[in-house]
């Protein structure tokens, strides 16, 4: 059991600090904002309304109410963990009376779809790619396949996006133009038709890029491990290339891509922010970037915290689980 | 008592220990790279002292503890008399790095490919301000000339553009720069062909002999430690086995496992090729944390207690020995005297 | 001819969408010529939440379909329109008391009839909670408001605190007046805050019957019993069986929409997606069938406004008519608006109402206003040609000017004349440097900072306009496009020198109380500290005693008496001299629609009801759309 | 030099890089001569195609957009440039520090970039930008975005420190009396220098990447020249639903062009650099 | 006992082209040899002399930059005689592990970390054969337990292994499919003494059980001396001596094999020893003449500049010496290869 006292528990015990430290910052940083949220409200509440002086003042020690953001901030502080210890988020100031639980459970399921799928299907096809583009590094397609590759990678994806916006739902208008799915959600084949219609290309988008990235990792793993000794031995007993590929380079160059996986999981609670407002799709993106433009501290922390959670839970399970997959893995 | 001699020996081990835990999947074992070594070397007297045994009974960690680059989990080690364990990095620096030096396994890893050889003489006399700057050439080259190179042969070269040999004896003028009394040569030789060692081995000799250095000389090649050692110690699994003057130990080898060493060494001579049997370790862990004579699963000469206790470490014929056989409380006066002259009993079969 | 979209930009037609009901891609299964597509203001975040007395931003569309208050003021006759009252207020002498006669032929959407009951029930409820906040209605009767009774079963009467003559504003804004709630509903609710009266029953003409969970979209249902809801009544129209309003992004997007045929009417986009849809739909237009096109009534105005605080030069009046003097509004109303948007030298945009009672009695006063440029020198800036040379411009291009440069391009402006802007900087101990950049008087160099916010078109092409024509002028101007929020909380602390907001002096109406009382010197904070902490919206840190006595006459004259015209015109008169505000245009809006299934839209042709569809008024503009017969 | 040349002659892809790099520079060079100032609006009539007079068209806002792209690429260069500097300089130092020392002092800096790394960057720059009122300079920017883009860099600095301290000519150098400094900086950084290359390309991409997503949210000084604002304007102006890609695409390809060309470099490079060739030209040598 | 490999004037080099810089390492320069059914054979010579090139090319793996520039390889089966270097891609799979099979040299890299030997062996069966898993299995446990290797192995992952177990393992690995030619590269190198002796043992018993020929590489003279039967010794990519084991340590011709042997220090008398002075010729840029000349005590004037050639001494034993050449009164004639 020295394993658990020498290793599990200090990882745990990481992981916490790490979540601490983290949630500590993004509970500060939004403080620093200059923008005061109950403001907000009042202006968003009093736009084309005029409104006595009187009136606002009280619309807005009513808001504070609402709010909670009365008391020091150390009093937040401490309230906002006993909150969260209790797994309330708190009210969204910028849609009030909407819980902040209830806006990140609205949002998060289509962000999880979409990237979560885009995401993994991205790693799947960078690494099938790039690897076979790593272990024939002459052949012609390798080449084509390699020069679109470094060229589509640096172009903006905002310019992906809004392209391939442009060609599928404008020139030819074969792909829906706003939401994640049409009518209200069942259990219909329908329904989950609309549903892929939807995300088809925003999840294209994402792919693109991340597939090139991952190609160009995955290229790079492969060139390395294809001059190693084992592969060299395997080639010369003749073994499948398949064979080669597929237990002898890509199981070897795993380990990194497993890791890095994990780290582009927890971009999902960031959400894709422009895939989002290119099209129109729903998401927790947007609805942290609304959340920061207007101050809304809790939907900003109850969104940075759940991304903080996933991607330091990610990268522990990772870390904990990696050795059951790679034999080689000797951790210090 | 030997404690209060610490002071006055060169280096002084005493129930050194050396215990790694080892994270194999998600399970950890715990094991004794190092186990209860002790031995000393004194300041009068320069010699060679070799360190054999097979891959992985610990040489290296043994060499490293030395070295301080690793401490001791139990035990005590002292060089001049001061705890190794308990040295500043400042002490290391001002002090023990001026005195005890290494070298490396593999000459062209212990420079880095990408800097000029000569890059590490200079850093070594200006770091511990050998020599004044004007004279730094002259010593550097008067260094080199002790292991049989000049200055002018290795200026401005890359390590890849020596032969291992040269490279090593750069090794070897680095190390000897600070003027040690100690080196400490992790298997200098074993990364060079047989051509080249002796030239290395050669050296060593020649810098006991003519600087009055101290080399600690560790490697599996037993015929270049008879070669050049003056005493011998025999690891297994982390234990010294048999430990004593080269020409008793490999002359007349007493552990089972010194014996089976020897028998090993291929002998460039078809008259003498190998015997037929000899057993070998499945993994190198699981004989280290045997709680018995960790040699029992291939030793020809197992007797029951040898699986059930580690045997003591016993003086016979000018050396030391850890196997029951010499144990006379085990087999008797008789039979112990009888196995110290070489009768050992018919080897039963090893499985 | 469409020099705007320069060379080289003949658009590409996207494939036609098919002209009648194919496979829309709507994301709701109606017929496509049974529901009125119509551009939501805003991605909804509230979702499924209809109790709008709490605060929250849940407001467009919603309220011109579903709720009903008393009176709708339309933005582009500036005439009363009657929703759930049949009377206008009626107050005694002293403007204490308010009577209301109700509509006795309404009904809610579940079938009971409305009454003075659900009147009093509301501003009760409201008045005893402050937590229901929504628009500080609440706030607002707890200040003036003694009590509410019933006078019959269809009037109600209004006891108020003290003496307000415009009272009634809280049950008449052109945006939202207060929402009556059916009284047979809630009074059955536990509590009223977390109520969320997912299922609303409604006074208006529609019901909203389905949503999406992501609040992209709404549909709303005619109700069966139409003629029973005030805006059935007025207008005497069905209107579409379903409203949908979808919010689909940017303004690319709705261009993208509406020539696929999903998009119905759009409230706003900038100039570029206006000039593809053009082109891409031929069965879409805006107010004007042709240029300028856009809807020019708002009311609302832009500015480029000063802190006064941020560098003692701002508060040098001189300074501030120097600038207004580099700009060439020609220019800026041209080449940046586009020649859309109506020229306005006052903050009181010139619609045709309002122009007739502030801005054509002040023409004469502005032609003849002086001011001294340099010691002893004065100067008349005013140019009343600009309607006209914007006109000729316009011509120039090959567009036809529908109606008179006055009634189509607003009123005359400032000089541009950098000449007598120079002698003016001059005059206060300005000079020029040795690369001929300006510089203080105290020897630094003029850097002059605007922020705008960039979502906020015409007035981010103001800014881009004056940081051009400032630059040109000889200043170092750096131009800030700020995200919407943080600038106005820049606003809000002074954390600005020129900033470009909107802000009409005066209502659809010609009241000017509302909108400038903000303005009152006991308002004032100093630079830095929130400008809001107050309840004002002095963002300009004007601390000058006299808008204070306008501002004080004007609380006790009733609207749209002379009175109150007289000195909101004299307010107008001192402001428009201390050049406080830099007011170049009023607004416009792109307000597009597709004549493709729907036709009835208002037009300037026909400009029965204003084209605002998102304003609470706005239930007559859906009611009177008609299907396309084909 | 020498190394230049023989990597001008000898290396296709080093070859195309520098040619694709130079043109980057010289159209940053050519900034410095442009008629227009970056700023001057309406200097040219607006929204023209690409044409003799103006090469690559004119934008919305009355530029010249081959002189606007000459400010950008350059404005860009030097806000990646010091985004790189200082993310690459924080995390070669923290990291290959904390691996080569490591003990607490690992430590203590693990769980710091850890916990760095799990805050949601994109949206920690809104919101610092937003902190900072718009007022985020060029240079701002580019700190920000170098101060952001430490973290990762310094982990897989961290990991490679962790290799070569076993290496045995650390060793060697800790017994020639080297300092931790001069082991990490003349011994170890050497043997990264490939790796480094590479990073240094996706550090670039990365900051590039991060002024243009700030920009079309446009966060950044919507004044100042960049690849990302010129695709703000390009895109306030409605670019590509009116067809005027011309203001789009020279931005875009510039980005290709840079991006590209460190690509290419670096692969000439790492392959020059790499230890096995590397080994095998200075034996040719020696 | 027939011949099984042909080998005729080989001359293998790495032409490689680097920043400008063309370089031609002549690693196999002019090798004539045949290796007989069922023999093994030695290949000797200090590092870097080329062995392990040959050997490469011997078994027909090499790729560029090595390129064979002259000679053939013929492979002897029975009646069926095949031209190694002409030979397709799919050719060569087809012989390879059935029929020629290769011990690489370091035992440590050679095995995929992340599998098990078992299914490492399925890996190597199974693209040779058609072996269900279960079948694979079952013949790599049979094997090893002949072999005399403990079953635990079979789900040992190579790290968990002690080097000499991974080097045994590989050797079985190499064998399993009984080839009837085994390519050995340095098996023995980096392992301790008593390992060595293990591995070598080893591969005696494939040896034996099977009548396989073995090409044995290693510098190790002890090694050859235990094992092989004909010994050839390189020097800079060209044989200098070839005899059989004993012939070669008991009576070497060449200085250089002379010196090979006894530059060892013995473990029966400690004496001093000497080693070659000089290092191995660069092959980019070998010597002229005998290219050991720089380094030969011996060495005469002609030694400088003209190739000695091959002499026979008897049907067995062949040196390329001119100390030789004269000494036996064979005069130097250009015909003669
Ligand atoms: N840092 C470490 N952590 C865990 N185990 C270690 C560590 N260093 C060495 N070991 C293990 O300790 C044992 C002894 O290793 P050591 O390197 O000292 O042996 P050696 O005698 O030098 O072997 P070789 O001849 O192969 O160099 C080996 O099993 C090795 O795997
Ligand atoms: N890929 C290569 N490119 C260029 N030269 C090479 C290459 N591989 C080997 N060489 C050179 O060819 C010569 C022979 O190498 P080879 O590996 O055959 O030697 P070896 O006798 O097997 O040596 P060792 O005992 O070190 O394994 C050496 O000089 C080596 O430097
Ligand atoms: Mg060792
Ligand atoms: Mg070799």
């Amino acid at each position: 059991m020295t394993l658990l006292k020498t290793y599990i528990i200090p990882r745990i015990l990481q992981w916490a600090l790490v979540i601490f430290i983290g949630v500590t910052l993004t509970f500060l940083i939004p403080r620093l904002s200059p923008i005061n949220p109950v403001e907000q409200a009042v202006s968003r509440l009093t736009a084309f309304q005029t409104l006595s002086p009187e009136a606002t003042i009280a619309l807005r020690e009513s808001l504070e109410d609402l709010y909670g953001l009365k008391g020091s901030l150390f009093d937040q502080y401490i309230a906002f963990w006993k909150r969260v210890l209790s797994g309330d988020l708190g009210p969204s100031f910028s849609s009030f009376p909407m819980s902040v639980n209830a806006m990140i459970a609205n949002g998060i399921w289509w962000s999880i779809g979409l990237l979560g799928t885009a995401v993994v299907l991205s790693w799947v096809l960078g690494i099938f790619l790039g690897t076979l583009a790593g272990y024939f590094p002459n052949r012609l397609w390798t080449r084509v396949m390699e020069s679109i590759v470094i060229v589509v990678y640096p172009v903006p994806y905002f310019i992906i996006a809004f392209t391939l916006l442009m060609l599928f739902a404008y020139y030819l208008p074969i792909f829906p133009l706003v939401g994640g799915a049409s009518g209200t959600p069942s259990f219909s084949l329908g329904y989950f038709g609309s549903i892929l219609r939807h995300s088809f290309l925003p999840a294209i988008s994402v792919i693109i890029g991340a597939t090139a990235f991952r190609f160009l990792m995955a290229k790079a793993l492969t060139t390395s491990e294809r001059t190693s000794d084992y592969v060299t031995y395997a080639e010369i007993a003749a073994l499948p290339k398949r064979k080669i590929l597929g237990v002898f380079i890509i199981r070897n160059t795993m380990l990194p891509q497993v890791t890095d996986l994990a780290l582009s999981l927890g971009a999902i609670f960031e959400g894709a922010l422009i895939t989002e407002i290119v099209f129109s799709y729903p998401g927790i993106g947007s609805t942290l970037y609304n959340g920061i433009i207007s101050a809304d501290y809790n939907l900003i922390m109850g969104i940075t915290l759940l991304s903080i959670i996933g991607v330091a839970t990610a990268s522990l399970l990772v870390d904990l689980t990696y050795p059951l997959f790679d034999p080689r893995v000797r951790l210090r | 008592m030997m404690q209060k001699n610490a002071e006055s020996q060169l280096l002084y081990a005493e129930n050194v220990t050396k215990i790694f835990h080892i994270r194999n999947g998600l399970s950890s074992i715990k094991f004794h790279a190092v186990d209860d070594v002790s031995f000393t070397m004194s300041t009068d007297r320069p010699e060679i002292f070799s360190i054999a045994g097979e891959s992985g009974s610990g040489k290296t960690t043994l060499a490293r503890m030395l070295l301080g680059m690793e401490k001791s989990s139990s035990g005590v080690l002292t060089y001049k008399g001061r705890d190794l364990n308990r040295l500043s990095k400042q002490d290391k620096r001002r002090w023990f790095y001026k005195e005890v030096q290494p070298v490396f396994q593999d000459p062209f890893a212990a420079f880095n490919p990408l800097n000029r050889i000569d890059r590490y003489l200079y850093e070594t006399v200006k770091n511990f301000q050998m020599t004044s700057k004007s004279e730094m050439d002259r010593y550097v080259d008067h260094v080199l000339q002790e292991v049989g190179l000049s200055l002018a042969e290795i200026k401005g070269r890359y390590p890849n553009e020596l032969s291992g040999g040269q490279a090593q004896r750069v090794a070897v003028a680095r190390a000897l720069i600070t003027r040690p009394s100690l080196i400490v040569a992790d298997e200098p030789v074993s990364m060079l062909d047989a051509s080249l060692r002796m030239s290395v081995v050669n050296m060593f000799r020649r810098l006991k002999e003519q600087q009055g250095v101290s080399i600690i000389y560790i490697t599996h090649d037993l015929a270049t430690a008879f070669y050049s050692a003056d005493r011998i110690a025999v690891m297994l699994r982390g234990w010294i086995v048999e430990m004593g003057p080269v020409e008793n130990v490999l002359g007349r080898p007493l552990h089972p496992y010194t014996r089976n060493l020897k028998e090993s060494i291929p002998r460039a001579d078809p008259d003498k090729k190998w015997p037929r049997t000899s057993g070998l370790a499945v993994t190198d862990i699981d004989e280290y944390r045997l709680t018995s004579c960790r040699f029992v699963s291939r030793c020809p000469y197992a007797m029951d207690i040898c699986r059930q206790q580690i045997p003591g470490v016993h003086q016979v014929d000018g050396r030391a020995v850890k196997c029951f056989l010499y144990d006379p409380k085990v087999v008797g006066e008789e039979n112990a005297a009888r196995h110290a002259a070489g009768l050992l009993p018919t080897p039963s079969k090893v499985q | 001819a469409a020099p705007q979209g320069g060379e080289g930009a003949a658009a590409p037609a996207p494939a036609a969408p098919p002209a009648d009901a194919g496979p829309s891609q709507l994301p709701v299964n109606v017929p496509r010529n049974e529901v009125f597509v119509a551009d939501q203001i805003f991605r909804y975040s509230v979702i499924d939440n209809y109790n709008f007395w709490v605060p929250g931003p849940h407001t467009p569309h919603r309220h011109a379909l579903m709720m009903e208050t008393f009176w709708y003021r339309d933005q582009e006759t500036g005439e009363r329109l009657y929703g759930a009252a049949i009377s206008d207020p009626i107050y005694n002498e002293d403007y204490t008391q308010m009577d209301v006669n109700l509509r006795d032929n309404i009904y809610w959407s579940d079938g009971v009839q409305f009454t003075a009951d659900d009147v009093v029930y509301t501003v009760e409820l409201l008045k005893s909670n402050p937590q229901l906040s929504a628009f500080g209605w609440s706030a607002g009767f707890n200040q003036f408001l003694d009590s509410i009774e019933k006078t019959g079963d269809f009037s109600v009467r209004f006891n108020l605190k003290e003496s307000n003559p415009r009272f009634h504003t809280f049950f008449e804004t052109r945006w939202n007046g207060m929402y009556i709630m059916p009284k047979h509903i809630f009074e059955k609710v536990e509590d009223p805050v977390t109520y969320t009266y997912s299922d609303p029953v409604v006074l208006g003409t529609y019901r909203v019957v389905q949503s999406d969970p992501n609040g992209f979209w709404e549909l709303f249902e005619r109700r069966e019993d139409w003629q029973r809801t005030p805006a059935g009544i007025v207008v005497g129209k069905p209107g579409p069986k379903y409203v949908l309003t979808i919010f689909y992004g940017d303004s690319a997007k709705k261009a993208i929409a509406m020539s696929r045929g999903e998009l119905d009417v759009f409230f706003d986009v900038d100039f570029e997606a206006f000039q593809t849809v053009l082109k891409t739909t031929p069965t879409a237009r805006s107010w004007y069938k042709d240029f300028p096109w856009a809807y020019p009534n708002e009311i609302d105005v832009r500015h480029l406004a000063f802190n006064l605080e941020s560098d003692p030069i701002y508060a040098n009046k001189d300074v501030r008519w120097a600038l207004a003097l580099a700009l060439d509004i020609v220019d800026l109303q041209t080449e940046y608006i586009g020649g859309v948007a109506k020229v306005t030298v006052m903050p009181v945009p010139p619609t045709a109402p309002l122009r007739a009672m502030y801005l054509d009695p002040l023409e004469e006063w502005l032609q003849n206003l002086e001011i001294e440029i340099e010691p002893g020198v004065m100067y008349k800036p005013y140019d009343p040609t600009v309607p006209e040379r914007i006109a000729a411009w316009a011509e120039e291009q090959g567009y036809t000017v529908p109606g008179s440069p006055r009634e189509v391009f607003g009123t005359g402006w400032w000089k541009y004349d950098p000449d007598a802007a120079e002698r003016l900087l001059i005059k206060n101990g300005f000079s020029r440097g040795a690369n001929g950049k300006w510089l203080k008087p105290d020897g630094t160099p003029w850097v002059l900072e605007i922020a705008s916010p960039p979502d906020e078109n015409d007035a981010f092409r103001m800014a881009n306009a004056a940081a051009d024509m400032w630059s040109d002028f000889g200043i170092d101007v750096k131009l800030l496009g700020l995200e919407r929020s943080v600038w106005e909380q820049n606003n809000a602390v002074g954390q600005f020198q020129v900033s470009t907001p909107w802000f009409s002096f005066v209502l659809a109406d010609g009241d000017s109380w509302p909108q400038v009382r903000g303005w009152h010197p006991r308002f004032y904070v100093p630079n830095g500290e929130d400008s809001r902490s107050t309840g004002g919206s002095n963002i300009t840190r004007i601390n000058d005693p006299k808008v204070g006595e306008f501002i004080d006459a004007m609380v006790s004259a009733p609207p749209g008496s002379p009175e109150n015209t007289e000195i909101t015109t004299e307010f107008l008169k001192y402001w428009t001299e201390q050049m406080y505000f830099i007011t170049p245009i009023s607004f416009k809006k792109f307000v597009t629609w597709d004549e493709r299934y729907w036709t009835g839209f208002p037009t300037s042709e026909n400009p029965k009801y204003m084209p605002l569809y998102w304003f609470q008024g706005g239930k007559f503009t859906f009611q009177s759309l008609e299907p396309v017969s084909r | 030099m020498v190394i230049f040349r023989d990597l001008l002659r000898f290396s296709p892809s080093f070859r195309i890089g520098v040619i694709l790099l130079s043109l980057a520079l010289i159209m940053a060079a050519l900034s410095f001569v442009s008629p227009y100032a970056p700023d001057d609006r309406r200097a040219v009539p607006r929204n023209r195609p690409p044409s003799q007079e103006y090469l690559l068209g004119t934008t919305s806002t009355g530029q010249d957009v081959f002189w606007m792209l000459t400010f950008a690429v350059r404005n860009t260069l030097v806000i990646a440039g010091v985004a790189v500097v200082i993310g690459r300089g924080i995390g070669v130092l923290l990291g290959m520090t904390a691996g080569y020392l490591g003990g607490w002092f690992d430590r203590t800096v693990s769980t710091f970039v850890d916990s760095f790394i799990v805050i949601p960057r994109l949206p920690l720059v809104i919101l610092l930008a937003s902190i900072l009122r718009g007022q985020l300079s060029m240079l701002g920017l580019a700190v920000l975005i170098g101060l952001l883009d430490w973290a990762y860099p310094s982990k897989r600095y961290r990991a490679q420190a962790l290799s070569l301290r076993e290496r045995e000519f650390t060793h060697t150098g800790v017994f020639s009396g080297m300092s931790t400094f001069k082991i990490v900086t003349r011994e170890h950084l050497p043997f990264l220098i490939p790796f480094l290359l590479a990073d240094v390309v996706s550090g670039f991409l990365f900051a590039i990447g991060f002024e243009v997503t700030l920009s079309v949210l446009g966060l950044t000084d919507l004044t100042a020249q960049t690849i990302g604002t010129m695709l703000y304007w390009g895109n306030y102006y409605q670019a590509l639903l009116s067809n005027r890609t011309w203001m789009l695409i020279p931005p875009v390809v510039a980005t290709i062009v840079v991006v590209v060309g460190f690509y290419l470099i670096s692969i000439g490079l790492s392959v020059y650099l790499d230890p096995r060739t590397r080994l095998a030209r200075l034996r040719v040598k020696g | 006992m027939g011949n099984l490999v042909e080998v005729e004037n080989l001359r293998a080099y790495y032409i490689t082209q680097a920043y400008g810089v063309k370089r031609t390492v002549r690693a196999v320069d002019g090798i004539s040899m045949t290796i007989r059914e069922g023999e093994i054979y030695g290949i000797a010579g200090e590092s870097g002399c080329g062995k392990s090139t040959l050997l490469r090319v011997l078994m027909a793996a090499h790729k560029p930059p090595l390129t064979v520039v002259e000679g053939t390889v013929k492979y002897v089966f029975g009646e069926m005689v095949v031209n190694a270097l002409e030979m397709s891609e799919q050719e060569i799979s087809d012989l390879r592990w059935k029929e020629i099979s290769y011990v690489p040299q370091g035992s440590m890299h050679v095995l995929n970390p992340v599998r098990r030997i078992q299914d490492q062996f399925h890996d190597f069966i199974s693209a040779h054969r058609q072996v269900s898993k279960r079948e694979s299995r079952e013949m790599t446990r049979k094997y090893l337990t002949e072999l005399g290797l403990p079953e635990s192995v079979l789900t040992a992952y190579p790290h968990q292994l002690s080097g000499g177990m991974r080097q045994r393992v590989t050797i079985a690995l190499a064998t399993i499919l009984w080839p009837r030619l085994i390519f050995v590269d340095e098996p023995t190198t980096a392992l301790d003494v008593v390992v060595q002796r293990g591995v070598i043992q080893l591969l005696k018993d494939v040896q034996e059980r099977e009548g396989s020929t073995i090409v044995l590489i290693t510098h190790d003279l002890g090694v050859h001396a235990n094992l092989a039967e004909r010994i050839a010794v390189l020097y800079a990519g060209q044989i200098v001596e070839e005899a059989d084991a004993r012939t070669i340590l008991k009576t070497p011709r060449h200085p250089y094999t002379h010196y090979l042997i006894h530059s060892l220090p013995d473990l029966d008398e400690r004496v001093e020893r000497e080693s070659i002075p000089g290092r191995p010729p660069a092959l980019d840029n070998p010597p002229s003449g005998c290219r050991f000349h720089p380094r030969c005590p011996l060495a005469i004037e002609k030694c400088k500049n003209l190739e000695p050639q091959m002499v026979y001494l008897n049907s067995n034993h062949r040196v390329a010496c001119h100390l030789v050449t004269e000494e036996i009164g064979l005069v130097h004639d250009a015909e003669k290869r």
